[in-house]
């Protein structure tokens, strides 16, 4: 399938983002259309965003966040946690793939396992196809 | 700046650097002497032991006082620097102050200069070798060139090519040792330790069988990849697919007094449980053993770690007596006591973990020499008192972290913090009779 | 496009926003992933860029002395710089904004090497997703608006609450660092009241033995006392409200309201002690005792103790102490039973026997202690996972079996009849308890959160541990810190086992207390904003910030009540924006608009 | 305060059908508090049908606003000029809010994106219990601050019905039983003998029975 999938990766600075950094630095390459979207925890982010990336076309939302007991605001990740199933089950009546949405847990240091959740993650994504959303009328 | 507003902290392991931020965010002029070609010793070289949950290793903890170090504007770092000679000078105003040596070595290339774009690494005939940097993001992020391995030291030729290609110019091959002089009133100690060598047990098998490693070389492992990729296809019993067994043997280096290091180096069982329960959770169907004379089950967060383990990894009280090939070719054999049943038993694994624990530096005794420091029977740097372990012998010197005896991480960076407390209040101390003495004056 | 430039022009006071693009190629690094001039020409067009450039070493010193000049002759007054992660210089960059006299926030870095040039896998995907970095951080710098900051002057004072040992020594290093320590006790007297917390043996460097004893209490009072050192008895604290530098402490002292002005707070308050379960199963005894039960015997009730190991017939008594009962706390009751098992040993020439699964020598010399215990004849049995020594009481004679399999194994067997426990070996069988008549049994204690925590944790804000302890498990809260800002943790109240440990830790946070006050005032950005108007007064961001960084009242004096957020309390999550119900909570640097500017995607 | 909970999306998609301009509007005030139809909610509902919408492969415009209070006739004429174009209004209101704007739009249809559940207080951080029945006849001086209309699940009025055991109420183990509220409460004020009472048989018409209700303040009207 000749499908390339736009993909939004909200990283947390404090662990993915400086994952996907180092990833960067050891040119241990990720697919290129992973945009990264900074936030200062994954609790800053709202159901209203993960719904405003697949408006603007995305076909595919990564979250990542901090292991359990180690965010940097305490439970910042285990809110993240809960919007995310909340919103899985919003996509889900509305007609989008839960799978579009993915959570995952990662540490600053676990760069390798950044690489590997993207690089499976966009194959999952890819598989999947092109978002409803993006249908024409 | 006076020098009664400065202070040096030997050493940037994480005790160092914990130290040296306390002292920087109370204005004090701080540096700090590395011996390496960056700051946070050890605890960088750690991998994250989050399974499912963070499981309170601190790494992150040490990563980010180590990024807020190298951006504290009172904070010097001095790298590839060791110091040779400490004298005491009496100042004008009747204070005492240090004086010390810094003996630089050359990094061969400019720090101020490198912007660590990593063209010089990748132009290099040996790279990783002549030119490298511990870790990515290594702070100063600055690549160091090792004289041993460069061509350009070692062939009348002369190879150039990092020079060649250095955007910045920031490469100095003829970059010669330099000493410098640096004053202070107080200095803070913080050299760190050396894990034990483990080949001093030859019959554990260390550095003589492969499969056998230590508790730092998994770190390593950890920090590069997942652990499923450091087993091949596992073969036995006729069968293919085989799970791997792994062992974890503790007190490698710790509670012998046959070596004199007859205390315990309080990080092992925790390390060990940690990194299990990492490689249980990366490898489902891995069979882990832990092998320990006494299990330390202090500290909240380990006890629920050890709840959290316990069914998946097997715990068995009693220490290997020998580690050989295994007969039929794949993995080792181990013999131990299993003091449990009251018997010798013997099992073969296909990875042998070393918890190796916590020795004093090497370099310990030339240190304390060099700065009239007691070191105690079992040679770490030795406190007046136990109650308040980071004053050492000298007035104006302290202690931190475990040149002064093992500890944790965590355990490392609150002793920092502790020297630093000690050593403001002697620079406080310090100024107030210097005020007193002009006003009498 | 264009939408981006409208909304923003309100936030800049109506002047138009004008960017300036600097790109840094890395040396020439950055050519070899894309062409450089391209994405220039890229930038230039892009609604709202006004000056572009380039330049090879930013990051070096005369990079950043170029980039000031360049500032401030561009006549831009947002900036994008195209180059490394913003983990690398970002702030460096910012400081230089600031320098050039504009606010920090007014930069964003497009990460282009780390996040693009080298982390794409394929060739042909770099050249657009530079171009899609470049316009997301273009986007996102217009709708900056600029991050205040906020001086406030602290208070020299702080509260140590608890008079334990850790609350004493504390108050007097608080007080050598010329702070102001007050003292505030629930007890009508300063009276540590268990001086058996403390770990009595530490071999010093010059090798002798510093016993920790009442004597170093005796000691400390009257520093206390010499340093004239605020003491409030039979206080406890009701309320707090504020920030670090600047809380405002509401105290019950002596059935009286008091208000204080403090500067940073450090909870040192003693947990309490439980019999374990095993113990409160069994019969009372006086032969039976704790721990903390028997250090009382040695020190306060000599006699008792005489009556029990002295008797006429000089038969050898035998003293049993079974640890490992009790979940956690479990280096202090080896230490306390090392040291007491040795003085049993010592004093009464008794047989003593310690039963323990594992022996904890995690700590100061505690393996010392140990090897000491060995030598002195103390007989170590260590019974398995599963089957723990049991206890009986028949006709008053306390039988204690102990299941040491070591002593199962048919050599140690006879060993085990002439090892000198009055062990005698019951009836044939598989398991062969090691049998015990002990004149004395000894049981740890449970050690668990003092009282009033609840109390003192809802007045204070803080969070707890599972364990009900003081400090959630966090790994950024240790060594001590609590979730909210300036108020830290010292000693046992939240985990610390002996004394060495417990001392060490309040001077670690004497530290940390000192860093928060000696300037005399606090500098913090005012991450987060509150629009007053908007706000419900729903309280959700009041329930969910973790710092505890907002509070409900009046936002300006006298007038209607509101959310606000204390800046120095404040560590720039974002939760609360993320949950408000009526977005009237916008964190500056991340406002919702411009992470919506990131998710633009380029068609 | 009035506390409401969002329909199910599929519910409010399948009442939007066949309009090509939706207008969600929000309220700030009771069902912003109980987390459900503030701006957040409306802009999180709006996003949500937009997407709905284009699944379906409609086109549709979906545009969100917010008022200060929905149950006031002159907050909701301040939308006149929003609503302009809309060919349908979403209420994030309670039931009230819908019914306002129902009467002042009386060209355009309206329907509710809410369910209006109770009156009551958050327990814990979003989770809310119902505390009154707005029954009109107020009794709670008698039984100790603890309302038994709502709080028994049976409005009982003297005393727990007998299925109650160890406080939990019959129909649910989750709910406490009102009547031992009631007696714990009484007790602790050491008034227990005002259960001794006979409650009368409660006049219920001015609580629903009588039909729609209506509350005149004769010297604030003029």
């Amino acid at each position: 399938m000749d499908f390339t999938p736009a993909i939004v990766a909200f990283c947390c600075e404090n662990s993915a983002y400086r994952a996907a950094d180092i990833a960067g630095a050891q040119q241990e390459g990720y697919p290129s259309n992973i945009r990264i979207c900074r936030l200062p925890c994954s609790g800053k982010l709202e159901i209203i965003h993960i719904l405003k990336a697949f408006e603007e076309g995305a076909d595919g939302v990564f979250v990542f966040a901090c292991h359990p007991d180690s965010c940097k605001f305490l439970l910042g990740n285990v809110r993240a946690g809960k919007r995310i199933d909340h919103t899985s089950t919003l996509l889900e009546k509305i007609g989008i793939e839960k799978e579009r949405l993915r959570f995952f847990f990662l540490s600053e240091l676990e760069w390798t396992a950044f690489v590997e959740m993207v690089r499976l993650g966009n194959e999952s994504i890819r598989n999947l196809g092109p978002s409803p959303v993006k249908k024409e009328p | 700046m006076n020098d009664q507003d400065k202070a040096i902290v030997i050493g940037g392991g994480i005790a160092g650097v914990s130290s040296a931020l306390s002292l920087a965010d109370n204005g004090y002029e701080v540096y700090v002497v590395e011996k390496k070609s960056s700051i946070g010793g050890h605890a960088l070289s750690f991998c994250c032991k989050a399974t499912e949950q963070c499981n309170s290793c601190g790494v992150c903890l040490a990563k980010d006082k180590v990024t807020r170090a190298a951006s504290s504007p009172n904070i010097h770092l001095l790298t590839h620097s060791e110091v040779v000679g400490v004298r005491e000078v009496r100042l004008k105003d009747g204070g005492v102050s240090f004086e010390v040596d810094v003996r630089k070595q050359p990094r061969f290339i400019d720090e101020d200069k490198c912007i660590a774009c990593s063209l010089c690494y990748q132009s290099c005939p040996k790279p990783g070798i002549a030119i490298s940097r511990p870790y990515l993001s290594s702070i100063p992020n600055v690549f160091s060139i090792d004289r041993n391995h460069c061509l350009a030291f070692q062939q009348e030729t002369g190879c150039a090519l990092c020079e060649d290609n250095c955007p910045a110019g920031a490469i100095f091959l003829n970059q010669k040792e330099e000493t410098t002089i640096l004053h202070a009133s107080a200095l803070v100690v913080a050299t760190g330790f050396t894990a034990y060598d483990a080949r001093k047990k030859g019959h554990l098998g260390y550095g003589r069988l492969p499969e056998v490693i230590t508790g730092l070389d998994l770190e390593q492992r950890l920090l590069a990849g997942r652990a499923s990729a450091f087993f091949g296809p596992l073969t036995r019993e006729g069968k293919e697919h085989m799970p791997p067994r792994i062992a974890f043997i503790q007190c490698v280096g710790s509670r012998d007094p046959h070596i004199s290091q007859d205390y315990c180096s309080r990080v092992c069982c925790k390390y060990a449980v940690r990194m299990a329960a990492k490689l249980k959770s990366q490898i489902s169907d891995a069979e882990v053993t832990i092998f320990y004379i006494d299990l330390q089950k202090t500290e909240s967060e380990f006890l629920s770690l050890v709840e959290q383990v316990r069914g998946k990894i097997s715990l068995i009280k009693g220490l290997p007596v020998e580690i050989e090939k295994a007969g039929n070719g794949a993995g080792v054999s181990m013999r131990y006591e299993n003091i449990d049943k009251g018997c010798m038993e013997s099992a073969d694994f296909d990875l042998v973990v070393l918890s190796v624990g916590i020795s004093p530096a090497v370099q310990n005794q030339i240190l304390a020499e060099t700065l009239c420091l007691r070191t105690g029977r079992d040679g770490f740097f030795a406190p007046l008192n136990l109650l308040d372990s980071t004053v050492s012998s000298r007035p104006g010197i302290f202690l931190a972290g475990t040149c002064q005896g093992p500890k944790s991480l965590v355990e490392s960076v609150s002793h920092g913090q502790e020297a630093a407390l000690r050593a403001v209040a002697f620079l406080r101390g310090l100024k107030k009779k210097g005020l007193e003495e002009v006003c009498h004056g | 496009m264009d939408n981006h430039l409208d909304s923003c022009t309100g936030g800049n006071n109506g002047i138009p926003v004008k960017i300036g693009v600097f790109f840094c190629t890395c040396g020439h690094m950055m050519n070899d992933y894309f062409d450089v001039k391209a994405l220039m020409d890229y930038a230039a067009q892009v609604p709202g860029v006004a000056f572009v450039d380039e330049n090879r070493f930013l990051c070096t010193r005369s990079g950043l002395e170029w980039l000031r000049s360049k500032i401030v002759r561009s006549g831009c007054n947002r900036f994008v710089i195209a180059g490394c992660s913003p983990h690398q210089y970002e702030v460096r960059f910012m400081n230089v904004l600031e320098e050039a006299g504009l606010n920090r926030s007014f930069l964003t870095i497009a990460n282009i090497r780390e996040g693009c040039a080298w982390a794409c896998a394929d060739k042909e995907g770099c050249m657009p997703k530079a171009r899609q970095i470049l316009s997301s951080a273009i986007k996102r710098v217009a709708l900056a608006k600029p991050l205040e900051k906020v001086r406030r002057k602290v208070e020299s004072s702080a509260l140590v609450i608890g008079a334990g040992i850790s609350g004493i020594q504390m108050a007097i290093e608080l007080h050598g660092l010329g702070l102001r320590p007050i003292l505030v006790e629930k007890q009508e007297k300063v009276c540590p009241k268990d001086a058996s917390f403390m770990n009595p043996c530490t071999q010093g460097a010059q090798g002798s033995d510093e016993v920790f004893s009442s004597g170093w209490i005796t000691q400390k009072l009257k520093e206390l006392d010499d340093k004239k050192i605020e003491i409030l008895t039979s206080s406890q604290v009701t309320q707090v409200k504020g920030g670090p530098g600047a809380f405002r402490v509401t105290l019950e002292t002596a059935g009286q309201e008091k208000i204080l002005d403090i500067g940073s707070i450090v909870v040192s308050t003693e947990p309490e002690k439980r019999a374990v379960q095993k113990m409160t199963a069994l019969r009372p005894s006086h032969r039976i005792v704790s721990l903390s039960g028997l250090s009382d015997l040695v020190t306060r009730e000599r006699r008792a103790l005489e009556q029990i190991l002295v008797t006429a017939d000089k038969r050898t008594k035998y003293v049993c102490f079974i640890l490992g009962e009790a979940e956690g706390f479990a280096k202090r009751s080896t230490v306390m039973a090392l040291n007491e098992a040795i003085a049993l040993k010592k004093q009464f020439k008794a047989e003593v026997v310690i039963a323990a699964r594992d022996i904890i020598v995690s700590g100061t010399q505690i393996e010392t202690l140990y090897q000491k215990a060995r030598q002195a004849g103390i007989l170590f049995f260590r019974s398995t996972e599963d089957s723990g020594p049991t206890v009986s009481i028949e006709k008053g004679v306390i039988t204690v079996r102990i299941h040491d399999p070591a002593l199962d194994r048919p050599s140690a067997k006879a060993a085990s009849g002439n090892a000198g426990v009055c062990g005698s070996q019951e009836s044939e069988g598989a398991a062969r308890p090691v049998i015990i008549h002990a004149d004395l049994l000894v049981f740890e204690d449970e050690i668990l959160p003092g009282e009033d925590t609840e109390c003192l944790k809802n007045a204070l804000r803080v969070n707890l541990n599972k364990g009900g302890f003081y400090q959630e498990a966090n790994i950024h809260l240790k060594p001590n810190l609590s979730n909210k800002k300036g108020i830290f943790l010292a000693g046992s109240c939240h985990g610390k086992e002996e004394t060495c440990e417990a001392l060490g830790d309040v001077r670690s946070v004497a530290m940390a207390v000192y860093s928060t006050l000696s300037r005399g005032y606090l500098e913090t950005e005012q991450k987060v904003v509150i629009d007053t108007d908007k706000c419900a007064l729903c309280l959700t961001c009041f329930r969910s910030c973790p710092h505890q960084a907002i509070e409900i009242g009046e936002v300006e004096l006298g007038q209607k009540w509101g959310a606000k957020v204390i800046p120095e309390a404040c560590q720039g999550c974002g939760i609360c924006a993320g949950e408000c119900p009526a977005k009237a909570i916008e964190m500056v640097h991340y406002s919702d608009n411009q992470i919506f500017s990131e998710l633009t995607l380029e068609r | 305060m009035i506390v409401a909970e969002q329909k199910d999306i599929t519910e409010i998609v399948k009442m939007i059908e066949g309009c090509q301009n939706i207008l969600v509007i929000g309220c700030d005030t009771c069902v912003t508090v109980c987390l459900a139809g503030g701006a957040k909610e409306v802009a999180i509902l709006a996003s949500g049908l937009r997407l709905a919408l284009k699944v379906q492969g409609k086109e549709a415009e979906v545009h969100e606003t917010s008022i200060e209070r929905q149950c006031e006739k002159e907050f909701v004429d301040a939308l006149k000029s929003a609503v302009k174009g809309h060919d349908l209004l979403i209420s994030t209101g309670c039931g009230i809010g819908v019914q306002t704007i129902a009467e002042q739009f009386p060209s355009l249809p309206v329907i509710p994106a809410l369910n209006t559940k109770l009156l009551g207080l958050p327990e814990k951080q979003g989770v809310w219990v119902e505390r009154c029945q707005a029954c009109g006849q107020c009794i709670l001086d008698k039984t100790g601050g603890v309302c038994p209309i709502s709080r028994c699940s049976k409005s009982l009025l003297n005393g727990p019905c007998g299925g109650s055991q160890n406080g939990k109420c019959e129909i649910n183990k989750d709910i406490d039983c009102g009547w031992h509220l009631i007696y714990e409460r009484l007790k602790a004020l050491n008034r227990l003998e005002s259960l001794a009472e006979i409650m009368p048989v409660k006049n219920w018409s001015t609580s629903r029975d009588g039909g729609p209700r209506k509350v005149i303040r004769e010297d604030m009207c003029l």
